[in-house]
Formats: structure tokens, sequence, C-alpha cells
């Protein structure tokens, strides 16, 4: 019974989940093939896979590492700019880059390789900024990579460098979700995948993170956030592990960029604004900071109540000949905000607090045998 | 190789005008059970931060195992402000480790005001502090590849947890065990980064006389079981007189007296210390 | 507490969707337009044009059934990150055609999603080349940025009398960017000299850009910039009592900007596609509603002058219509089918599109506002053959 | 070569006037909560609105001012009250996204409520007159700021030193818990520095809007970013601090936003490079210098935490 110890409970709950997640990639693929694409749920489910894997990246940091970073938009910047400039078509870059003779790189490499380009690119960057700013303490870490942010936005911006970046101007034409798509030689999709794609890409990045967190360096980012102190007095590198959790988390923000700028088929700096940090950091909190399933969920809330279920708020509704009072342009928007403050404001742990999948399974079966 | 396995020269500590250790000098044999003592705010725990490298010694150097870990002198604004004994004798290239550094050579300590990972299992506590001593870089370990390796540190986690009798609380959260236990949590989860030197810092605080007694029957048990030398800062007398080879006594930062238990217990100075100690 | 307030969460996202009921068949006409952000004030005003255009024509008889016509709109935010889910939005609706948008950043960033699902969309007054250029469904109904560029430049050179200009364009917009590119392009081939600076998104201190301007010595101050820029910069170009002429593109031409300007002592020149009075009738008819309108007059500024934006989102409705008449359906594909032979004669000039779906336009109209009133004055009509 | 960076000087003298009074707000209630109230900013664009639509249902000017500041206190009482208050035992992580939670409610109100339009600010007459000194000409606003700014922070620095509620807030910032043993009403203190702060923004956004004439519901963000920046880099808990770093940092924002033509005029450079790009990113990599040589910033007193 030895190597039990500790993980003594069954192996059932994990491997239920295994189950439902399964199930549920099953799910989206059927559904993809037989709905019609236009649905807004298909908008849903991409934007959700797309944010679950920034959301999951930067909880790694604020919810397993206790570094509370706030540069989470200026990575997935450099994560969506690498991604486009090294997949736009070669007879697409005269029109891309028209204001700079077609821009300086002129080559493009498959889809994969720029996606894992991204994410080194901005785990790169964030190595580099890691190096001073990490020795900061909570809130001035936090306030200074939001700096860095905004610098890495502006520095994208800059018309000198307009070969590489077309200025402050919106790179396309890049492969987008729907290139993922099969199509037949008269052009009709035979096999719809462009949403399928996403949630494999953001499911395995995902699923690399959760390895990580159960590793023993996860441990370790564990311990940390816990006791710095404590941490660094069993021989763990506070410097070195630190820099660690921050290049890994930023590797996957930016692949999760390279997504955005695949869902959006556009990319422009000016939209990686520190408003979308918040956002993300909403998202985090919202699904239970140090939960990984919950930040998952609460992507797919989140995206799915902005996109989706409170569109209607936004529009006039009569019931019969009654018009609904309030209803105009914007109002979602605040019954979402006011929402969200219930939520920090009295549901602080969130969703799911640190629970994961398994342990859900866990308590019903416990409950099961009572 | 010498005998000594921790040999502090002329350690001197200074806090803006505080000089919290004043020249102090003293060394540990392989084997021994030393204890630190002293009435409160003597010095002793900013002394055991010097040892583990979380202060900078103003002054003075620290051998492990003949090994520099610390070695300074004045420096800066210090230099002037400067109130402790001979500053001459460690000028020119001076040395400091970080405390995971420390920690690797093999010293591990437990904390006066108990410091585990609230987080964490009874169990993933010491298990985390089995990390340093990994082989595999972080690619292997993310991708669970090396499986040999994790589960003999979860068996050797699981012999900790048996040694200390923590094994039926394995999965509890390590912060809600009673007091007593947390402190033995502690002690465990410092063994699991494999230590020569353990230093514990006020192991009984806390702990009812029975508790206590079985504390110092565990300390010579785990010395023997795995060829420990221990420093130990200690206030129950009984628990020092009981367990130690040799006591160093400060007071105010100064080494006042050291010997054998019997010649401190009847040391004038160390008497009036402490009477003098309980008094203010 | 807790209980009360998740069931209030709960309910919160429970409201259903209340649809409308109603006899014809409905055709929805996507529109796609800034309600809100810098140039919400525009993409208003462009819509009350398509509005009224609705309420003038509200249904549209195709093959031999009469269509109730509905408006599906979609706030696209002014930024090129809103602008795919309100894409998405109408996508999902299945609107037969869209109409829009007002800004060329959005519309190019809106656009894959409409040719994924083949809608065709009808640019309003999106000025950008890359709106239209290799795309089958983007169409356009106004004149292009190469074409008001060298309008602007050569009146600028011949007319102002310039030698140097300062062009100042938002970091990242596509119109400002590329209009000012193009403006440089034909000024310096004129023989004119071009500075040219940007500045961020949000930036409301344009008081060092002014003083740029001056220190270069520009003889013309040419921001092509979003109504909520320029008031900014007509204000505080005024409060610096700035010599040189400040020029602009098609987007100042919005009462608001005129307001901004009025009682200052500056000199506004722009192009444009419309002037009021070009068309009586639709002048008359316009500013009726607009008085009878509330909501309308104050999503026109307050008052009910006539912006070119408005004219031009009513022939775009036309268009649609007459491309609806011409598929005879209201499938989106057979409407694109039918997009490209559609002609006809709007109020803001006869509309036909070319092979890449952009309107023939070779004219465009030259204002001044007229600073005591606060008016848009017609100073001429431009044409580059 | 004074001719062409005086103007630059001047706007940047006044702006930074502005970002002082918004900084002040950040580092009072720093000291105190050792919170980044991110909302702080969005109360200074809220009382921007505020004045815009008490100015258009016609009440007169002499009424609206004072009654914008009294609002904008208010809102900052309220917002702590609310949002704050109840996280007051709660990790300040909980408390610093509580605050980015009330900047984005505010953000989406005002959005909601102007239908996301750009609302033309009042023209304040005199002080939206134009002077000219020394040749640059600009609005009488951006020569009172300054001067205003240094009175209102001499009334504050007073405050704080001489008054019984000054030395209370003293005592809070210095040491929370032990204060609230000595029986100073926490909860009272706290509200006071909010109202402060927010008539503080409230006094910087007329001088602000009026100044740059329109607002909208994003006006707040980068300002009350900046404000805070200059907290920070002038150590942020130090009223002075605040206050120098704001002028710093305005004064060069516009220098750099002049920088081509400075460098042209001195036949540095042959052409514009476009600088005026980074005229924000610049204010920023300052508050990374500052933070990474002196954490505490220029005046700000040194932290240790205890092992």
């Amino acid at each position: 019974m030895k190597q039990f110890v500790s993980d003594r409970k069954s192996r059932t709950p994990a491997i239920l989940s295994f189950a439902v997640i399964a199930l549920f990639y099953v799910l989206v693929f059927i559904a993809e093939q037989h709905l019609p694409s236009t649905s807004m749920l298909f908008t849903v489910l991409k934007k959700g896979a797309t944010y679950a894997l920034v959301a999951v990246s930067m909880n790694l940091l604020n919810g397993f590492t206790g570094i509370f970073s706030l540069g989470q938009a200026g990575f997935m910047l450099i994560g969506a700019y690498t991604y486009a400039i090294f997949t736009i078509p070669l007879d697409q870059r005269a029109a891309v880059y028209q204001y700079f003779q077609g821009g300086a790189v002129q080559f493009s490499v498959p889809v994969p390789v720029a996606l894992i380009f991204a994410g080194l690119a901005a785990a790169f960057f964030a190595f580099l900024i890691g190096l001073p700013v990490l020795r900061l303490k909570s809130d001035y870490l936090a306030i200074a990579t939001l700096g860095f942010a905004e610098i890495i936005r502006a520095i994208f911006q800059w018309n000198q460098l307009g070969p590489i970046t077309n200025g402050s101007n919106m790179l396309r034409m890049f492969p987008n979700f729907n290139d993922f798509n099969i199509r037949n030689d008269a052009g009709e999709v035979t096999v719809y995948l462009s949403t399928t794609i996403p949630f494999v890409i953001s499911g395995v990045c995902i699923a690399l993170i959760v390895l990580l967190i159960h590793s023993g360096y996860g441990r370790a980012f564990k311990a940390i956030r816990d006791d710095e102190i404590a941490a660094e007095a069993m021989g763990i590198n506070l410097a070195h592990h630190k820099q660690l959790a921050f290049s890994i988390s930023s590797f996957f923000a930016g692949v999760g960029g390279a997504m955005l700028a695949m869902y959006q088929t556009t990319v422009q700096a000016k939209s990686f604004t520190s408003a979308m940090t918040y956002e993300i950091l909403l998202i985090v909190v919202i699904g239970g900071v140090g939960s990984v399933t919950g930040s998952v969920f609460s992507s797919f809330l989140f995206v799915a109540c902005s996109e989706w279920w409170l569109r209607f708020l936004d529009e006039k509704q009569m019931i019969g000949t009654f018009e609904v009072p309030l209803l105009r342009n914007g109002f979602r928007l605040v019954v979402f905000s006011v929402i969200i403050m219930i939520v920090v404001l009295f549901f602080r742990r969130g969703i799911m607090g640190t629970k994961e999948l398994p342990d859900l399974f866990r308590r019903k079966t416990k409950e099961g045998i009572k | 190789m010498e005998n000594n396995i921790l040999r502090i020269e002329h350690l001197t500590m200074q806090f803006g005008g505080v000089v919290a250790v004043n020249d102090l000098s003293m060394e540990i044999n392989r084997g021994e059970i030393v204890a630190l003592i002293g009435p409160n705010g003597a010095g002793k725990t900013t002394a055991f931060n010097c040892v583990t490298g979380v202060y900078e010694p103003t002054n003075g150097q620290i051998l492990f195992c003949g090994r520099q870990i610390a070695r300074s002198s004045p420096t800066g604004k210090m230099r002037k402000m400067y109130a402790g004994n001979d500053a001459s004798a460690f000028v020119g290239d001076s040395v400091r480790l970080s405390p995971d550094h420390v920690t690797k050579l093999g010293i591990a300590r437990t904390f006066q005001n108990i410091r585990l990972f609230s987080g964490m299992t009874v169990f993933d506590n010491v298990l985390t502090a089995k990390h340093l001593r990994r082989k595999s870089n972080f690619l292997v370990s993310t991708l669970h590849l090396n499986y040999a390796e994790e589960k003999r540190m979860r068996e050797e986690t699981w012999e900790l947890l048996k040694a200390v009798h923590l094994l039926d609380v394995a999965d509890e959260m390590a912060t809600s065990l009673p007091y007593g236990k947390q402190r033995l949590l502690e002690i465990a989860r410092a063994l699991a980064t494999k230590p020569t030197l353990l230093l514990l810092d006020e192991p009984a605080a806390g702990m009812n006389p029975q508790e206590t007694e079985e504390l110092s029957a565990f300390i010579r048990q785990i010395k023997d079981e795995f060829q420990l030398s221990i420093f130990i800062i200690e206030h129950h007398m009984n628990l020092v007189m009981d367990i130690s080879d040799r006591i160093y006594v400060i007071d105010f930062g100064r080494l006042i007296a050291s010997g054998v238990p019997a010649e401190i217990q009847n040391n004038p100075a160390v008497i009036e210390a402490y009477l003098g100690g309980e008094d203010q | 507490m807790k209980k009360i307030l998740s069931v209030l969460l709960v309910l919160a996202l429970m409201i259903p969707c209340f649809a409308m009921a109603d006899d014809l068949p409905v055709v929805k006409i996507g529109v796609f337009e800034p309600a809100s952000g810098d140039s919400g004030a525009g993409g208003k005003q462009e819509t009350l044009g398509m509005q009224y255009a609705n309420q003038e024509t509200p249904t549209v008889v195709i093959g031999d059934t009469e269509y109730k016509v509905e408006l599906v709109y979609a706030d696209n935010g002014s930024s090129t990150d809103k602008a795919p889910s309100a894409a998405q939005q109408l996508v999902s609706q299945q609107v037969s055609v869209a109409l829009g948008s007002y800004g060329s950043g959005v519309s190019i960033a809106g656009s894959s999603y409409f040719k994924e699902a083949n809608i065709p969309v009808i640019g309003v007054t999106c000025t950008n080349p890359q709106v239209t250029l290799n795309n089958t469904h983007y169409f356009r109904i106004c004149f292009l940025d190469p074409f008001q560029g060298t309008v602007l430049a050569n009146y600028a050179f011949k007319e102002l009398g310039a030698k140097t200009a300062y062009c100042l364009a938002e970091l990242g917009n596509d119109y400002d960017v590329g209009l000012s590119t193009y403006f440089q392009q034909e000024f310096e081939k004129l023989g004119g000299t071009v500075i040219s600076d940007f500045f961020p998104t949000g930036n409301s201190d344009f008081t060092s850009y002014l003083t740029n301007a001056a220190m270069f010595n520009a003889d013309v101050f040419f921001c092509p910039v979003s109504i909520a820029y320029s008031t900014q910069i007509l204000q505080q170009a005024a409060s610096q009592n700035v010599t040189f002429p400040i020029l602009g593109g098609d987007t100042l031409d919005s009462n608001v900007v005129a307001n901004a300007a009025k009682g200052a002592n500056i000199k506004v020149v722009i192009t444009t596609f419309y002037q009021e009075g070009a068309n009586p009738t639709f002048d008359a008819g316009f500013k009726a509603w607009l008085n009878s309108n509330a909501e309308a007059m104050t999503n026109n500024g307050g008052n009910d002058m006539i912006s070119a934006v408005s004219a031009m989102g009513y022939d775009a409705y036309y268009t649609a219509l007459e491309a609806l008449k011409a598929a005879g359906s209201t499938d989106s594909a057979a409407v694109m089918a039918a997009l490209p032979a559609v002609t006809l004669t709007g109020v803001s000039g006869a509309i036909q599109f070319d092979e890449t779906g952009d309107a023939i336009r070779t004219s465009a109209y030259v204002k001044t506002i007229n600073t005591e009133t606060g008016d848009w004055e017609f100073v001429a009509e431009q044409t580059v053959e | 070569m004074w001719s062409t960076v005086f103007p630059y000087l001047l706007s940047g003298i006044s702006v930074g006037g502005q970002y002082a009074l918004i900084a002040i707000g950040y580092t009072m209630v720093y000291g105190i909560l050792r919170l980044i109230n991110f909302a702080h900013g969005d109360v200074f664009m809220v009382s921007g609105i505020i004045m815009v639509y008490l100015c258009a249902s016609g009440i007169p000017l002499y009424i609206c001012i004072p009654l914008v500041l009294v609002l904008t206190a208010f809102i900052g009482f309220l917002i702590e009250r609310a949002a704050y208050k109840p996280l007051r035992s709660a990790p300040r992580m909980s408390v610093m996204i509580s605050a980015i939670g009330v900047s984005y409610t505010l953000q989406n109100l005002v959005l909601y409520i102007t239908g996301g339009l750009n609302q033309i600010y009042p023209t304040i007459p005199w002080i939206s007159n134009s002077v000219t000194i020394l040749g640059a000409t600009t609005k009488m606003v951006t020569v009172i700021t300054p001067f205003l700014t240094i009175f209102l922070v001499f009334v504050l620095v007073f405050l704080i030193n001489r008054t019984k509620i000054g030395m209370a807030m003293r005592a809070v910032s210095k040491d929370f818990e032990t204060s609230q043993l000595m029986g100073i009403k926490i909860n009272s203190v706290i509200s006071i520095t909010f109202v402060i702060g927010s008539f503080l923004a409230g006094v910087g956004s007329i001088l602000y809007f009026t100044n740059y004439t329109t607002v909208i519901q994003t006006s707040g963000a980068m300002p009350g970013l900046k404000a805070f920046v200059a907290a920070v880099f002038g150590g942020i808990g130090s009223i002075p601090g605040a206050v120098v770093g704001a002028f710093i940092i305005g004064i060069m924002e516009n220098i750099i936003k002049g920088l081509d033509v400075i460098l042209f005029k001195a036949g540095l450079i042959a052409k514009p490079l476009g600088l005026a790009t980074f005229s924000d990113a610049f204010t920023f990599a300052l508050l990374i210098i500052i933070l990474i040589v002196k954490p505490t910033g220029l005046f700000g007193e040194k932290t240790t935490d205890k092992v």
C-alpha cells in the first residue's frame, strides 16, 4: 500500500472526469457537424476555448505561484503578432503590408510551428522582463507588469518597425479557425473542425499546465505561494522557480494570443489593452483563484454571457405592446459588471474555490457510500 | 577533514543602531546536540537567520564543514555606525549564500513561528521539501517521465511521516493539525531535505510537559537515525539540559557562557542574566 | 444573503428573449455600425439614414411576395476587437445583406465573418481600398481614399497654396493611416513636404501635436481622424490661436464637429460625399423625421443638420433593396450574386459598381465650417479624372 | 532652443498639475489601506460626466461646480463603503480585484448612460480663455492649474499635520492594527481619506476637462494609470512625492511628444522618427526603472518585513 499513500483516494474520480471531458469533446465535434455553422454557439465555444487557455495560464501565476502579474495582455499580443507575422501567405503580404512594400518577413511557416513560435516568443520576452521585475513584491509587481504590457504595445505600434509589425495597422489574411475545416474540391466543407481544433489546442495546453501543477515543480510553486521564506528554507530557489512559472505562463498566454488572433481573423496592437488583462483576471476570480477547472468553466460562462445570453439586454424588447424599460445599448455590460461585483464581494472563492473536476465526483462518491 | 561541522567566527549582526548579535563565536561538532539559550530578544533567532542565509551578517564568518557559507565586514553606511567588535578581520571579498543554497549544502531548519505550507496536505508538505534533491529537470517531471524518482520520493516521505507518527493524518491539511503535531511536521519537512545539520528554533514552544518529554526522546532518535548534528534554540530548560551535549548562552547578543549542561546550570553569569531577563 | 444573491444571479441569466410577432414575412438587413466608441457619433448618424429610409419604405416586394424589412443592429464599438462578435451576431441572425460600417478598420475586421457565411456587405462610408480588395462579398457605395487623398492634396497645394503639411493620425486606425498616406503620396508628388505624426488611442491632449505642427512651420494641418478626436483638436487649436487651416476627410463632416468649431477662430476644410441642399426632397423629409423623433434627434447630435453619412446610409438602404429585388429571394448568396449589376440614382449621386465592387465616383464635395453660425458651407465640387 | 521647448513645458506643467490632484488620491488611499484603488481614475471621469449632465440640465455654473465636487467626494465615500469595507479582512489581492471590478462597473455605467458617445465638457468662462505667455498661446487653465494644485497640496499637508483627523490618518498609515487598538475609528478615517481623495480628483477633472473638453467612459483610465505611476514614482504614501512625481511625468510625457521637433530643430535627426508613439509607454518605462532602482520611490520611507 506504500505507493498509494497520499493518493489513497480511489482513482475513479479522475477516470470519471476524463470520461466527462472526452464526452464533451465528442459532443462538440458532433454538434459542429450537424448544427448550422452560423450559430452563436460556436462563436462562444471558440472564444471560450481561447479564453480558457489564457485564464488558466494566468491562474498558474496568480493562483498557483502567488505571483500577481497583470502582464497577460502584453504576452498575448506578442503571441498573436508572432503567429500572424509568420503565417500570412506570401501572396497576401503585399496587401497586408500595404504601406511597407510587403514587409520584411518573406516566408511563412505551417500553423502548428507558428503556434509554438508564438509561445516561445512570449516566453522569451517574459524571461527578459522577469529578470528585473520578479524581485518586486505583490502589487508593485502587478503594476510593473502592467506597465510592461503597455510598453510592449507601444513598441509594436511604432512605425519604424512597420516592415515587421506593419506599424500600428491591422495584420490579417493569416489562417484562422475556419481554415481547419476540410473542404472538397468544390470548396464545400465536408468535415467541420473550426471549433474542434481550437478545443484540441487549448485542451492540450491546459493538460500540460495541469501536469506541471501536479509535478514536483508544481508543488514547489505552491510552496512559494504559501510561504516564500519557508520555501526558500526548504531549498527552493525563488528566483529560478518564479522565473520558470512566469515564462511558462507567458508561453501559454502567447499561444492563447495566437488563438485569439485566429478567432478574430485580424490582429491589432491597440486592442490588447490593460482592460483585456482585467477581463481575464475577473474570469480567473469568478472561476476561483487556484482552480484550473474553475477558470475553464468561468471562461465559457463569461464569454457566453457577454456574447450571447445577455445580448438581448442591449436591444429594445417588447412584451406584447409593453416596452421593457432600461433596455438599450450598453445595459448588458451594466448588468454584467453588477454580477461580477456581486461575485467579487460575496462569493470571493469563486465558482470552484480551489476544487478541481475530480473533487466534484469525489464528494458525490462519498455521499454515495453514506 | 576537521570534526566540527559548523563554526561561527566573530558573528555580528547589526540592524541600524541595534546590535542583535555581537561578536558571537561558537562551533558544533559532528554528532553533537548543541543548544543556544538566552533570555527573549537575546539574538538567538537572529543567529539562526545568519547561519541559514536569511540575513547577511554585518561582520564575521560562518563555515559549514570547513566551507565558507557567509563572510562579510561592515560596508557602506554600516562602516560608520558599526558598533560591534573588531571589523578588521574579515575585510575583503564577502561571501553570502542564499537560504536555498545553504539548505542544499545540508543545513535544514524549523521556524519559531511555524511556517508550514498552508495550502497543502501533511504529505505534500514533506514531499515538497524533497524537491531540491530531485535529478529530473522540469520538462521531464512535467511530463511525469520521472516515475521511478517520484515513486521513490513518495516512499521516503511515507517513511518520514511514519518516523514522526503523522502517517494517520497524511492527507489532512497541514494547518488543521494541533500545535504539537505541526512542530513535528516542521521537523519532518526539514529532515526531508536530507540535512547533516538540523537547526531547531524552539521546537517545544507551546507543548505540554508530556509532549516535551516525547520530543526530547524523539530528537535523540532522529539524531541517530539520520546521523545528524543538531543546533537547537530552546527555553524549556529541562529539555535543553536533558538532550544537549554543550550549551552556549547569549544575552544582549553577547556570548556570556558556554560548556556542558552541568557547568551552565550553576554559572552565576547565566543565572543573573536569566533572573535579570525575567525581571525586565 | 448568499442564497438570495445566487438566486438573483441565476434569474439574471435566465431572463428569456422575447420574439416579435408580425404578419408579413420578414427580410433582415444587418446594420453593422458603431453605436459607441470614438466613431459612435458617426455610426449613429449613418444609421439614421438607414432608419429614415426604412420608415419611408418599410416593405419590399421580392419575387412576388411582399416582405417587411427589419433592420438588425449590431454595435461594433468602433474597435477592431469588438467587430468580430458584432459581425457574428448579424451572421447568427441570418441577415440577407449587411450595411456598414462607418470606419474602415472595423469593416475589415468584420469582413471575414460575412465572407464565411457568404453574406454580402455594402460598405457605406468605409473608404479604405483594403475593405473590398480581393473580396467578392464586400461592396461599397462611396469613393476611396486614394481618390479622396488626391483631392485633398490638390486642394491643399493649389487652393490653399500649402508647401508643408503636417499629418496627424490615430495609431492603428486604418482609415486615418490610409488616408494620410495617400494624401502624403500625392502631396509630395506635387512637390510639397509632409511631416506625419501619430497619437495613441484615447489620447486627449493634442496641444503638443499642434505645437509640433507650428514648430515645423506647417501651412496646413491634416487630421483625418474620428469625430471624437477631431472635436478636441479643433477646440485645442482654437485655444492656441493656430494660424494654419485644418484639413480633414469625410469623418469630420458632422454637425458635432461643426458645433465644436462654432465661434472659434479657425479655418476647417474637408471633403465629403454629400452637401445639404443637393437633394431638397430628401433634406426636407429627413429633417421632418428628425424633428418628429426625439431619439433620432439626440443621435444626430441635437440639431437637424444633415450629415453626409446619413445621406449615404439612406442610399445604402435602397441599394440593398434593389439587390433584394434583383435577387428575387432573401437568400444571401443570391443577393451577393445580384449586387454587382445593381445600379441606383441615390441622393448622393449615381451608384454603379466596378469589378472590385466599388462604386464609380469621380467627384467629392469640399466643405468648410462657417464659424459664426457653426454650419457647413459648400466650397466646391472637386473632380479628379 | 528654449522657445522650442517652452510650449511643451507649459502643457507638461499643466497636465502634471492635473495628474498631481489625482495622484494624491491614490497615494493617500495606498498609505492607509495598502490598496491600489484602480477605480480612482474612473471616479475622476465620472466627476466629468456629472458636470456635463448638471450643466446640460441648466443649473448655473456657480452651483454646478461645488455640486460636482460634493457629489464626486460622495461617490468616493460610497465606493469605499460598498466595495472595500466588506473586504477589510480579506487578502489584499481580492481588494485589488474588487477595485478593478468597481472601475469596470463605473465605465460600463457611463457607457450605458452616455450611449458610448463623447460628451462635450461645458466651457467655464475665464479659465477657458486663451492667454499668451512668452510667445506660447494657451488656455488660462493651463496657467492656473499648477498654482491651484500647489495651494491645495499646502492646505492638505496642513490638514494632515495640524488637525486631529490628520493625526489619526498618519497613525493609521503607520500601523493599522495598533491605531485601531488605540481607539481610532478606522472606518471614519478611511472614509475621510476617500472623500478627500475624490474631492481632489473632482477638482482635477474640472481643470483637466476644461482643457481637453471631451469626456467618455474611458477618459479616466489613462490619466488614472499615469497618476498612479506618478504616486509610485514619488514614493507611494508620500503626498509631496506624488505631486513631484506627477509634474515630472506630465512634463516628460509632453517633451516626448515634442521630441521629434526638438531633436529636429537641434539638428540631431534628419527626419521625424515618430517618437510620439512612446509618450505613454515612456511613463511606464520610468515607473519600472524607479521600481527597480529605488522600489520605495523618490520620497517613500523604507519598509522592512519581518522574518
